[in-house]
């Protein structure tokens, strides 16, 4: 039976989730350069288009139709036939079946985005698209199914992640890493100066993000109540623990403090607890949290000692931070929080740890090979990169013939 | 005719425009640039990568007017300009050949009368 | 009996309605010149506070007070007289009445200030304050009582506007094409380059639209549930496919994918979904978007070839999007979506497309006639127009004494 | 019992005073200048960090903990302690005790950040930081509690306030003051030109303010349903009159309509209503806020004559809105709207504006006194304001190492 | 060579450049400046403090060409720029005694051709 | 003295700086252009109405020297900003009469030293 407050508050977070992909934008156009804002939030907006037209044909029957084996769902219910207005019980039994639909395509929209990070300020638009639609098909979708499809073999195994923190944080950073080893560095990196275009962008992508994420993790318990109340709240303290540790690690290391190292930290934060948000209580998410600004700080300098462009740190983000709060998960769960959870490490199940590293195993080895396969295949067939004077001229004339004055 | 250029603080401009003023040097053209000059610059790190400022935000000033103005109009600029920190900028004088008013086709000092 | 979830949803859709408008002033900012940033701006934001002011004194009671002869609603209800917690169950049976007037009220706002696009950069703000008041008192909340008003001669013709295509769309699109013909164009318009400030802007205000139109779409369910989750999907695909189809149709006639395309196309399939989003499905949402697109180009391209500077093409998007959205529902629409609706061409009923036709042929006329009424008394009472050296410094500066620094 | 709806309107509720804090960045940020975006945007997102991590450790149990005598919560509740998914039915009964915790993060949040306009452009980032744990402790703690705390004594005098005029407003405002005259004025106030950089970002901010008040106000009945819809409209009602009585005095006083005033004077209706909106109606709300444009809009040029650089208004527009809501809701309060409320002057209470003055009163003197020790203290222990040549520099360079580009 | 500077009407710009073109005027360099002239000013008031706007909004246009050309570029800038109201702007012309294209480091007149 | 003009591509601003304080040449200013050459210029539409885009985004530098100093200056910063390809951009050398540094009134060489 549909219940008008739980219905309420998946649909207001399915709103708050598609907000994140522009917020996502802001955040990824005021880290590029001033040639590349219109490019870059050009490609995260795109990415909202193109993914809810394919997340309607193929996309959501493909990670949540009946399951083929665990490993992805049936065509059922291309073009959203049967997805109305009763709930599906098998997935959440008090909102329609549209609404747990939408809720998912936001997720299926905002993690193919991510990965623009990585490659931004060199990638020509067409084959972009292409490979948005290869890579939402091939790879999110099998994972989506793997982790949250009924019959799923990770759901089967017991793996936990609440919000996604291995369906869209894990898949899109090492993806992303891939992604800018393949197609390699910008003209010039290392050597010019890359001046983010515009800190006040940075938040304003920040803020739209952290709060997108109350939807995110506070959503995915897809009722109203003490669950979605629990994610909200932890959601919150992470970022906050995240962004103040990662400002400080940056303080410490480099001598300032930086609004984008607090904007960085904050979405490192929002990542790692995200898996974990279901599972666990405020003093583990500041934990986490904390733990995860330092960690993604660490890996974000890491990134850069080895010479990878991965331009906005998808990687070190989202890759660093995803595992982290999966690995978290397994430690610290408490199934006094979800009776649908489990106990992590720290409550005396050790087993519980080794799924979620199973899990993200799993995930870093198809996501990372698909991608390579993927990002070969494009440039191979239509060419992925921009030709050299483009670059210098900025994606922004270049590719869209349109350029910001103010 | 003479171009007076002038690189200040941004924040002294309004100071500069009411001293030229007081003295009748009404037209004026000001744009923002960043300088280097004996300043400190600062250096720091963002998501791994290395940055420096050691551009800082200025205005500069352009100024055309009668020959025997320019160095008036230079003292006016240099004593509204002035805090006596380093980093309060630079005055260059160059020549004009010619100045023409676009709205009316004046040419010469009348131009910039 | 006033129900927590369905007013909870109700509220929020208001908060998000609420939110367009300040939406649709960075959406038309970002397309003026910098000069006319402010002043753009601050027209839409001005449009939220005189209106809300007049809707509480007597516009709500025009709207949707007992009926005069289905033309006109009485002014029983001036200053918001009975309007309180109580549902009004002739309108919403299961949320306040305040709450019905307040989503109605962030409806009555957007409207006129739609209309700001078509005589952007070149009007006074005080002869635009009364302009506004005008317009929204005698075209706007006649048309909304024709239309939703109980008694309303439009809708007890059976006319289905779910959420205002023809109330919002229509009447503001159509309005936009008189006034931007009778005011004349800008000083320069064919000769100069009049180039948008600010793809970033544009890009900033298309997704705060998107997301709002969430509620204006979903919220006019008035209920959590199903039919509100339909209409939140199928406003999200409308907007995805129009979104792509604009940015393709550009692409070929133009040779480059624009973000402004991109976003001007996410609009006009918004604006085509809304009269018919809770009255269709999925597949039907992704035809009328991925037109909308095509149309809504078309549109654009027609009024420039016309000479009509209207200077950000309300009406191509909104007159045309509207239009055509008003037919779609007459085409595709299914009662077993919502059986207050009714079946469409498509399923063997073509009177409801009569009817349909009859809604948009009146609104037409009525709109477009009172508009050139309106603007043609402002402009002899108190003069609109800027004098032409205001319009060349910009109207941030002579009007406001503002501009944009950054 | 936790019901759905409630508790999916307090938490979209919490989502959106969260977002106010970003939006308060952007609205003071706009009105800086551009040397000093960065800095005031860091202070706010900062605080968001900050004040969450310290409000769950010991905030939340010093303002809403068991009370010690009325002034002060006790430590019990020390990290969250037994704040969990059951609602606590002192202070709501329907829903989850974590999420009332929530929505009061999210007040004490936006509360120093307020200040942060008082001192914009010219203090040290970890001395503010220093200021900001110690204010939120001393000061917001404290009168949090004597308001709204279970015990709090002017809570149990009879005092109302519904969502914070007091709490929020007039303690922000006051010490906004404060802060200013012991800081002491920027170089060069007074005679050089001090140009907003964004009246772009400003209306950004007033626009993110104005959607997020709607959960501040409304959700401050903690329940969805008449009282929330009634906070929801008559905080509508009063942020659009004070816009419009705002621009109208300063189009009168200096001959220009400014879109930062209008800015300006939403956000000052806002304020004044925040303590009436759960006790009075529309057409009362209409006055609230009419009045509170021309009031605030005074006290502004009143802050200018004394020569005091609260350099982006905080006391005009908080301290003075504040101080006339509360002192307005001993005017207008109508039991009739919330039985649990009371009624005021209008109706024939005179005793309740007495106690309203009490509370005004006594925040006026703690909220002032404590900061005043507080600057003294922090500037004394650590130095609180930069190096002239910093502040001439700009603090985004000198605190931050960053800057606006775009 | 000489350095045409040209202070326009930023909605003017696409006309100058058209006309400059026509006559195989093509290389050109454009920035935003601010400028005051004869041209009235605007005084208001923010939040309490005094502001007055007597700087509007202008284009500048820098040229060089040889010798010879640089009165027929600023004779084409004058009549494309001229609207003939107040704040048309204004034209100067200086002296260049070098020029080098970057690319290949040809010097003298070859380098803006 | 001499004013060295440079347009340059935006991103080479830096290795134009460094090659530049090797050498002792520390002071100069820097400001965004847009500039039109040889290089292609792209031409698009946006809702109806015909775009082109022949500016491209540059920087400018302006540093002013010794006259002796002026052609090496020039030197450096052709050979740092160079890429061989279009759009490299120019230099240009003018004469400055006299040089004044704000913070203490000194006067020719000595004020940009
Ligand atoms: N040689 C130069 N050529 C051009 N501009 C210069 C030169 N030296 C300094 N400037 C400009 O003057 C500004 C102030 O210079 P700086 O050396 O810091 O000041 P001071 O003259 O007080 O020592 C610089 O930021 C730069 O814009
Ligand atoms: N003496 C001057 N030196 C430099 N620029 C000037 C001077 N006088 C005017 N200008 C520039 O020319 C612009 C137009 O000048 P103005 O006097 O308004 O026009 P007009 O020549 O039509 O009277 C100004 O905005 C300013 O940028
Ligand atoms: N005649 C000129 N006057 C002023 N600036 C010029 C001139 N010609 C070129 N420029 C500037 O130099 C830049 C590069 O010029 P371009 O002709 O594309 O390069 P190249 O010299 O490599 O052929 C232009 O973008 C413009 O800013």
């Amino acid at each position: 039976m549909v219940d008008a407050g739980d219905t309420a508050w998946v649909l207001v977070s399915a709103a708050l989730v598609m907000l994140m992909t522009p917020g996502l934008g802001f955040f990824y156009a005021g880290l590029s350069r001033r040639k590349n804002v219109v490019a870059v939030l050009m490609q995260c907006f795109i990415a909202v288009a193109t993914i809810s037209v394919i997340w309607a044909l193929w996309g959501y029957s493909l990670a949540f139709g009946p399951s083929r084996g665990g490993f992805i769902g049936g065509l059922e219910w291309f073009g959203l036939a049967g997805v109305g207005g009763e709930p599906n019980p098998d997935y959440a039994a008090t909102i329609p079946h549209s609404t747990y639909m939408l809720f998912q395509a936001m997720f299926a929209i905002i993690t193919p985005a991510l990965i623009v990070g990585a490659f931004a300020e060199r990638v020509r638009f067409g084959p972009f698209l292409l490979f948005l639609v290869l890579w939402s098909t091939l790879v999110y979708a099998p994972i989506a199914h793997w982790v949250w499809g009924v019959g799923g073999w990770l759901r089967s195994l017991g793996a936990l992640d609440f919000a996604g923190g291995t369906v869209v944080h894990i898949s899109s950073g090492v993806s992303a890493l891939v992604a800018a080893m393949v197609i390699g560095r910008r003209i010039g990196y290392g050597s010019f100066a890359m001046e983010p275009s515009s800190p006040t962008l940075v938040i304003l992508g920040a803020g739209l993000l952290w709060f997108g994420w109350f939807g995110f993790n506070g959503g995915s318990a897809l009722a109203s109540g003490g669950l979605a109340s629990n994610a909200f709240m932890v959601t919150h303290l992470a970022a906050s623990a995240a962004a103040l540790a990662w400002m400080v690690a940056g303080w410490i290391h480099k001598g300032k403090p930086s609004s984008i190292g607090a904007a960085s930290g904050a979405v490192a934060g929002l990542v790692a607890i995200t898996p974990a948000s279901g599972f666990v209580g405020p003093q583990a998410a500041l934990v986490i949290g904390g733990l995860a600004g330092i960690l993604c700080y660490a890996g974000v300098n890491l990134r850069a000692l080895l010479g990878v462009d991965d331009s906005l740190d998808v990687w070190g983000v989202h890759g660093v931070g995803g595992t982290w709060g999966a690995i978290a998960t397994g430690i610290f769960a408490d199934a006094s929080i979800n009776p649908a959870g489990a106990n992590g490490l720290l409550l005396g199940n050790p087993s519980l740890l080794g799924v979620q590293l199973i899990g993200v195993a799993a995930t870093w080895a198809y996501a990372g090979l698909m991608t390579f396969i993927i990002v070969k295949l494009v440039d191979r067939l239509v060419g992925l990169r921009v030709k050299p004077m483009e670059e210098m001229i900025g994606l922004d004339i270049t590719q869209h013939g349109e350029y910001v004055v103010v | 005719m003479k171009m007076v250029h002038a690189v200040i603080r941004p924040e002294l401009l309004e100071e500069v425009k009411r001293s030229l003023e007081k003295e009748g040097f009404y037209g004026l053209t000001v744009y923002d640039v960043r300088g280097r000059g004996r300043q400190d610059s600062f250096s720091w790190k963002i998501r791994g990568n290395v940055y420096k400022i050691d551009l800082l935000p200025k205005l500069k000033i352009e100024i055309v007017v009668e020959d025997e103005q320019a160095h008036r109009v230079a003292e006016i600029i240099q004593s509204a300009a002035s805090t006596g920190e380093i980093g309060d900028g630079k005055i260059f004088i160059t020549h004009v050949e010619e100045a023409i008013r676009i709205r009316t086709g004046e040419r010469g000092p009348e131009a910039v009368k």
